[in-house]
């Protein structure tokens, strides 16, 4: 799953060009342009720390950006459509069943006063006009296809029942329900212990190879990226410092806070005790340069 | 924390405001122009030179009356609220520290409180218990208190609930330690906003009650008294009310504006309604300068 | 431990089982938990607004002999009086008597002229409930109404316009909208009659129109706390995160709102509202007193001054009762809407 | 018979034995800490793993006074038993300040109305031995040791960074000079370059006589800083061992399911088939 050898790349879904965002409030520029090129099946990663402006280009694509805040630049292509010609109802259209997300904290973003499974079969029957049962049923089958073990009992539990991997289960559940083109993940494993991480991330992975779903994976780890990703975009303070394919920027990273996410890793975490080299020749050398 | 409160014009206008009522309470008796309980002039005569605000239907100077009534009416409702933060403040901040009973029996008498039909409760508390000012403060101010208990106790909880009360404590602070050190200043912002803002209920309803014949005898002047019985002559003076009205608006108003101006300060909202303006202009701005033309039509944010 | 460890098998591989167990016998632990927590709250609360009651009564040293008899009586008159209505008795003894007559629906003998209380009480009550609930229902409908159009509309004009309303009119003393509502409707227009009470029997519109000014007059202030409480509720709701997920998910804003913001943001409004109830009740003193209306609450402040205890224990324990069943009708609400507020607290 | 223990500078920091804490009462009651035993020498950095729930901090709290263990239990500070004192003598011990405690977020671990600088001192104050001059001079060393500008002490928490105030926290927990400093994951609420620079300043920490237990759910940043780790499962303490070793060659299922999961840059990470495998290893049969 590791592997950034996935097929042949199908068309594109979402172009970014140039895209700057602007906070009116305090008249400054938060994001000073960011492009990528998002195809069917592909992965792009975006690495950085909180205020990076990673989160706001996440929201800039699902046109869900805070009040007084504007993309005031670029352009924003998805599937097609311009994003900065569309209505708010055109908006509505497109979100769930073209683009959808999910997000760190996943008990914030389910209603804490309506059973869960309830708020899943809500999204079906609504934009696909099932009847209840039917909506019931695709719940189930959804709540099954993101291994989530007795989905009956998890269908009838409130959110604060459930546990963080839980919840993020049922929350890809409800983002993929209406199979769209491009789900966003955005720190989306963050708060959960390590093995659940890699749980959902290898059900991301796996959704991905299954249904050709393009995902955006935002992490401030860059190992989290890494795993997942064909191509990364480091951000810090609203630009991009670097921007390319995986395997560069790990092995020949060109910027100095590339560098420090490695060293974080390399001299402070995991790698240090790793004795797997040749898993990775050509880290070791590099490693005396970053020092 | 004062300085910031004091740098907010409603702030301040709240002050001149209560720095006049200030002055009416205290020096009012001595600037009525006639004897307030005497009959100087005809019955209900308009507003003249002679009478600025006219007289009632017993031929009483109503500006005199006025006057002569504010040290009933405001000094009193400064007591109530004295009486409310003392019975409510202390045992809220207690019922955090003291034993599970206290907190258990605090509560209930405090929901007690608050069930109780509150102004058939403090006139009948009033009225029983000799029908005098000091039984209607008394009264007004035990059933105002919960209000008190009520934000003291949650202000404390929540700061004993805080990690850096948890590291005090590990540093081996006592309760005491604590409460001085880390309760106090997030404790008296909220109280301060509830004082400022009982001393405006606590009016009304003293006023209240003075409209209601309760805690005073007959021919004393006070707010509420003057404009029950003005009730009585509206078709002959419909403006009549207005006087007493206005200076017990005036006071209301002002306790409030002044607690708002706190809770401002204390820095909990207001502050996108205040950037709204700025951002629309620096949007406008921004557009004009960049020539870069879309008009996405933003959802509810 | 051993139990969860079970359940738990595999747990940490899928994710699978639901933190608090299933199935039927924990949905009824539910609803029997959110039945017990407010009625372990009000059932103190009763008994201790009743021993309140009573206990306000011993304080004031009242007696029906001073009513009954005046200045003229002998110690002998007065003695046999106290034992009549059983005054000589202790403190405790008389509490538990007159808690026990509670119960079986009476409330005693007013010592004014010993005519049963709760018959002086009845076509009372009549009337001031008549104003208190048509207060209760201007207040909820005017409160949502505003409440709503603020939230709907925050920051913009309509928002600031309510906001500004609803803060004069929570600043404005009941008894100064009463007269300026007779000054203006009554006196002025003479569109409404400016006192009195006309019973239903005799016409709705005369039943109506002789209560809709001291009901508005009443209501001002659960209007205004009602939609201030909404507002805070409803934009406090639309900043969190779940409206994000629905929009997230592709659902519309009618449905976000009715859906989700509403259900979640409804609950300081709610809370409030049971602490009106109170204020209404209370509130129907000074303004039948304005609009010369012959309820219970002139009826109590009449019988508190002349001293009538039972009276004004009937009063007091009538409103007592109905607050506290009104807020349990409010709290069950509330558990039912927002459930997950019923944990924890 | 007399007990013979040791005690000052050769005693362990920490030493644990026998520990089993229980929650809640009657039929409800459950344990959530089985016997767990261990020891950290002085100047010993020791590592605990473990997922949410999985108890690491409750063992904290017990060494800290703040949880009740279960009878029979052990927990010696410096030579000191620390179970069963009474509410005096445990606000005694904790003003010696033998031991010292960082929590997650120094957002909320700092009282945002005091300046940095009397959080600092507020041990020291609380200690009433040094003089105002005196406790002005340790908060300044302190401040340098963590490698603050001694200038920012007058500073309120809000108008730091997360990294200064992390920062901060760790210059008041070592301003009564512990024996042992309890780190509940450090650096979990802070961002890369802080991280780095915070696990930087633990990892010189460790030159000094103090020990350390780093509590973490991320192995990650438990293996930059420590040289022994222990596993703890469910209440248990399933492995211990030099943190080389327990990275490198696992042996305990969980530990080996907890490695495979970490997020590594190298492309050595087991897979998810093994992964499924070692789930399938931890709990037998569905």
């Amino acid at each position: 799953m590791t592997s950034t050898s996935t097929g042949p790349l199908g068309d594109v879904v979402l172009e970014l060009n140039e895209v700057t965002i602007h906070d009116d409030l305090a008249d400054n520029e938060l994001v000073h342009g960011v492009s990528f090129t998002l195809r069917r099946g592909g992965v792009v990663g975006i690495v950085g720390e909180s205020g990076s402006g990673k989160s706001l280009t996440c929201r800039a694509v699902l046109g869900l950006l805070p009040q007084h805040i504007e993309v005031s630049g670029g352009t924003i292509e998805l599937l097609g459509h311009n994003a900065a010609a569309l209505t708010p109802k055109q908006w509505t259209g497109l979100r769930g069943t073209s683009i959808s997300a999910v997000f760190q904290d996943p008990a914030s973003y389910l209603n804490p006063s309506i059973r869960v499974g309830k708020q899943v079969q809500e999204v079906l029957r609504v934009k696909k006009g099932q009847s209840r049962a039917e909506a019931r049923r695709g719940t189930l089958e959804l709540f099954e296809a993101v291994h989530l073990r007795d989905p009956e009992a998890v269908y009838r539990q409130y959110p604060h029942e459930l546990s963080g991997g839980m919840l993020q289960r049922v929350l890809i559940a409800s983002a993929i329900a209406l199979e769209p083109d491009v789900l966003i993940a955005d720190e989306a494993t963050t708060a959960l212990d390590v093995t659940v991480q890699a749980e959902i991330l290898d059900l991301l992975a796996s959704l991905r190879a299954r249904t050709g779903l393009a995902l955006i994976v935002v992490s401030h780890d860059l190992a989290v990226v890494a795993q997942l990703c064909d191509e990364v975009l480091v951000m810090k303070d609203g630009a991009v410092l670097e921007q390319g394919a995986t395997r560069d920027i790990l092995y020949a990273p060109q910027h100095e806070y590339s560098r420090l996410l490695i060293a974080e890793h390399e001299q402070y975490g995991l790698e240090r005790y790793l004795d797997s080299p040749a898993a990775l020749p050509e880290l070791r050398e590099e490693e005396l340069d970053y020092a | 924390m004062i300085k910031t409160v004091l740098k907010l014009p409603s702030a301040r206008i709240a002050l001149v405001m209560l720095a006049f009522i200030a002055f009416i309470t205290v020096f009012g008796p001595l600037l009525a122009p006639y004897d307030p309980l005497e009959n100087t002039a005809q019955n209900l005569a308009a507003p003249s030179a002679a009478h600025w605000f006219g007289t009632d239907y017993l031929g009483r100077d109503v500006l005199s009356r006025i006057l002569a009534g504010a040290p009933l009416s405001v000094a009193s409702t400064v007591l109530v609220a004295g009486i409310a933060l003392v019975v409510g403040a202390i045992p809220g901040i207690l019922s955090v520290y003291a034993t599970a009973v206290f907190e258990w029996i605090s509560l209930r008498v405090v929901d007690t409180f608050i069930a109780l039909p509150f102004l058939v409760f403090a006139v009948a508390m009033t009225a029983l218990l000799g029908n005098g000012m000091v039984q209607a403060m008394i009264a007004v101010g035990l059933l105002v208190s919960p209000l008190f208990y009520r934000v003291a106790r949650s202000a404390t909880l929540s700061v004993a609930r805080s990690q850096y009360v948890e590291a005090a404590v590990l540093a081996g602070a006592t309760t005491g330690w604590i409460v001085r050190t880390h309760v106090w200043s997030k404790v008296l912002p909220p109280i301060a906003i509830s004082l400022a803002t009982t001393l405006g209920v606590g009016l009304v309803v003293i006023s209240s009650l003075q409209f209601l014949g309760i805690g005073v005898q007959p021919p004393t002047p006070t707010w509420g008294g003057i404009l029950a019985s003005d009730l009585g002559y509206l078709p002959q003076q419909p403006y009549a009310p207005l006087f007493p009205t206005a200076l017990i608006l005036v006071t209301v108003l002002a306790f409030n504006l002044l607690a708002d101006a706190i809770r401002d300060a204390a820095g909990e909202s207001g502050r996108s309604l205040v950037g709204a303006k700025a951002a629309k202009a620096n949007r406008a701005r921004r557009l004009a300068a960049s020539g870069y033309s879309l008009t996405p039509s933003k959802e509810h944010a | 431990m051993t139990a969860s460890a079970a359940v738990s098998v595999r747990g940490i591989a899928t994710g699978a089982i639901p933190r608090t167990g299933g199935g039927a016998g924990h949905r009824v632990r539910r609803v029997l938990l959110s039945i017990a927590r407010p009625i372990s709250i009000f059932v103190p609360v009763f008994f201790l607004g009743t021993f309140f009651t009573f206990l306000l009564g011993a304080l004031s040293g009242r007696s029906p002999a001073a009513l009954q008899l005046g200045d003229a009586a002998t110690p002998e008159a007065v003695a046999a009086l106290n034992q009549q209505f059983g005054l000589d008795r202790p403190f405790f003894v008389q509490y538990a008597d007159w808690l026990g007559q509670l119960f079986r629906g009476s409330f005693g003998n007013s010592w004014a002229n010993g005519v049963p209380v709760a018959t002086l009480l009845g076509d009372r009550a009549v009337v001031s409930l008549s104003v208190a609930g048509l207060a209760l229902v201007i207040g909820v409908i005017f409160g949502f109404l505003f409440g709503v159009l603020a939230a709907q509309f925050h920051t913009r004009w309509i928002d600031r316009a309510i906001t500004t309303g609803t803060t004069v009119f929570s600043v404005l003393p009941p008894f100064v909208v009463g007269i300026a509502l007779i000054a203006v409707f009554a006196v002025g227009l003479r569109w409404l009659p400016a006192v009195g009470f006309v019973p239903i029997q005799l016409g709705f519109w005369p039943w109506f129109s002789h209560l809709i000014l001291p009901a508005v007059a009443l209501s001002f202030d659960t209007v205004s706390d009602v939609a201030r409480q909404l507002r805070t509720g409803l934009v406090s709701a639309y900043r969190e995160n779940y409206v994000t997920g629905a929009q997230v998910r592709g659902l519309g804003p009618q449905r976000i709102f009715f859906g989700h913001v509403l259900r979640n943001g409804v609950g300081p409004a709610l809370s409030v509202l049971g602490l009106k109830f109170p204020a209404l009740l209370g509130g129907a003193v000074l303004i039948e007193s304005i609009f010369g209306l012959s309820g219970y609450g002139t009826f109590a402040a009449q019988s508190a001054v002349t001293g009538d205890v039972p009276s004004v224990q009937a009063v007091l324990v009538i409103s007592i009762v109905l607050v506290v069943v009104f807020n349990l009708i409010v709290n069950v609400a509330h558990n039912r809407l927002i459930p997950s507020a019923s944990r924890g607290v | 018979m007399p007990e013979i223990t040791e005690t000052g500078e050769r005693a362990p920091a920490l030493a644990v034995a026998g520990l089993n804490v229980d929650f809640g009462r009657g039929r409800s009651r459950k344990r959530v800490i089985d016997e767990v035993s261990f020891e950290i020498a002085p100047g010993e950095a020791v590592g605990v793993i473990g997922e949410t729930g999985s108890g690491k901090s409750t063992i904290a709290r017990s060494v800290l006074g703040l949880v009740r263990p279960a009878a029979g239990s052990s927990v010696r500070v410096a030579g000191r038993e620390v179970t069963g004192l009474s509410a005096r003598e445990l606000r005694a011990h904790r003003r010696t300040g033998l031991v010292q405690y960082v929590f997650q977020d120094p957002q909320r671990s700092l009282d945002q109305d005091l300046t940095v600088g009397h959080s600092v001192a507020e041990p020291l104050l609380l200690q009433g031995v040094l003089g105002r001059a005196e406790i002005r001079d340790a908060v300044r060393r302190e401040f340098e040791e963590v490698q603050l500008d001694p200038a920012l002490a007058g500073r309120f928490p809000a108008e730091l960074s997360g990294g200064q105030r992390q920062r901060v926290a760790i210059a008041r927990a070592l301003i009564t000079k512990p024996r042992l400093l309890i780190l509940d994951e450090p650096v979990s609420a802070l961002d890369s370059a802080n991280r780095v620079k915070i696990l930087e300043l633990l990892a010189r920490l460790r030159s000094s006589q103090v020990a350390l237990l780093f509590i973490s759910h991320d192995l990650g940043s438990v293996a930059g800083v420590t040289e022994r780790t222990l596993v703890l499962y469910r209440g248990q303490l399933v492995e211990s061992g030099a943190t080389a070793q327990i990275v490198n060659a696992p042996e305990h299922p969980y530990t080996r399911l907890l490695v495979g999961s970490a997020p590594t840059l190298s492309a050595g990470s087991i897979d998810r088939v093994r992964r499924n495998e070692l789930r399938d290893e931890l709990h037998p049969a569905g």
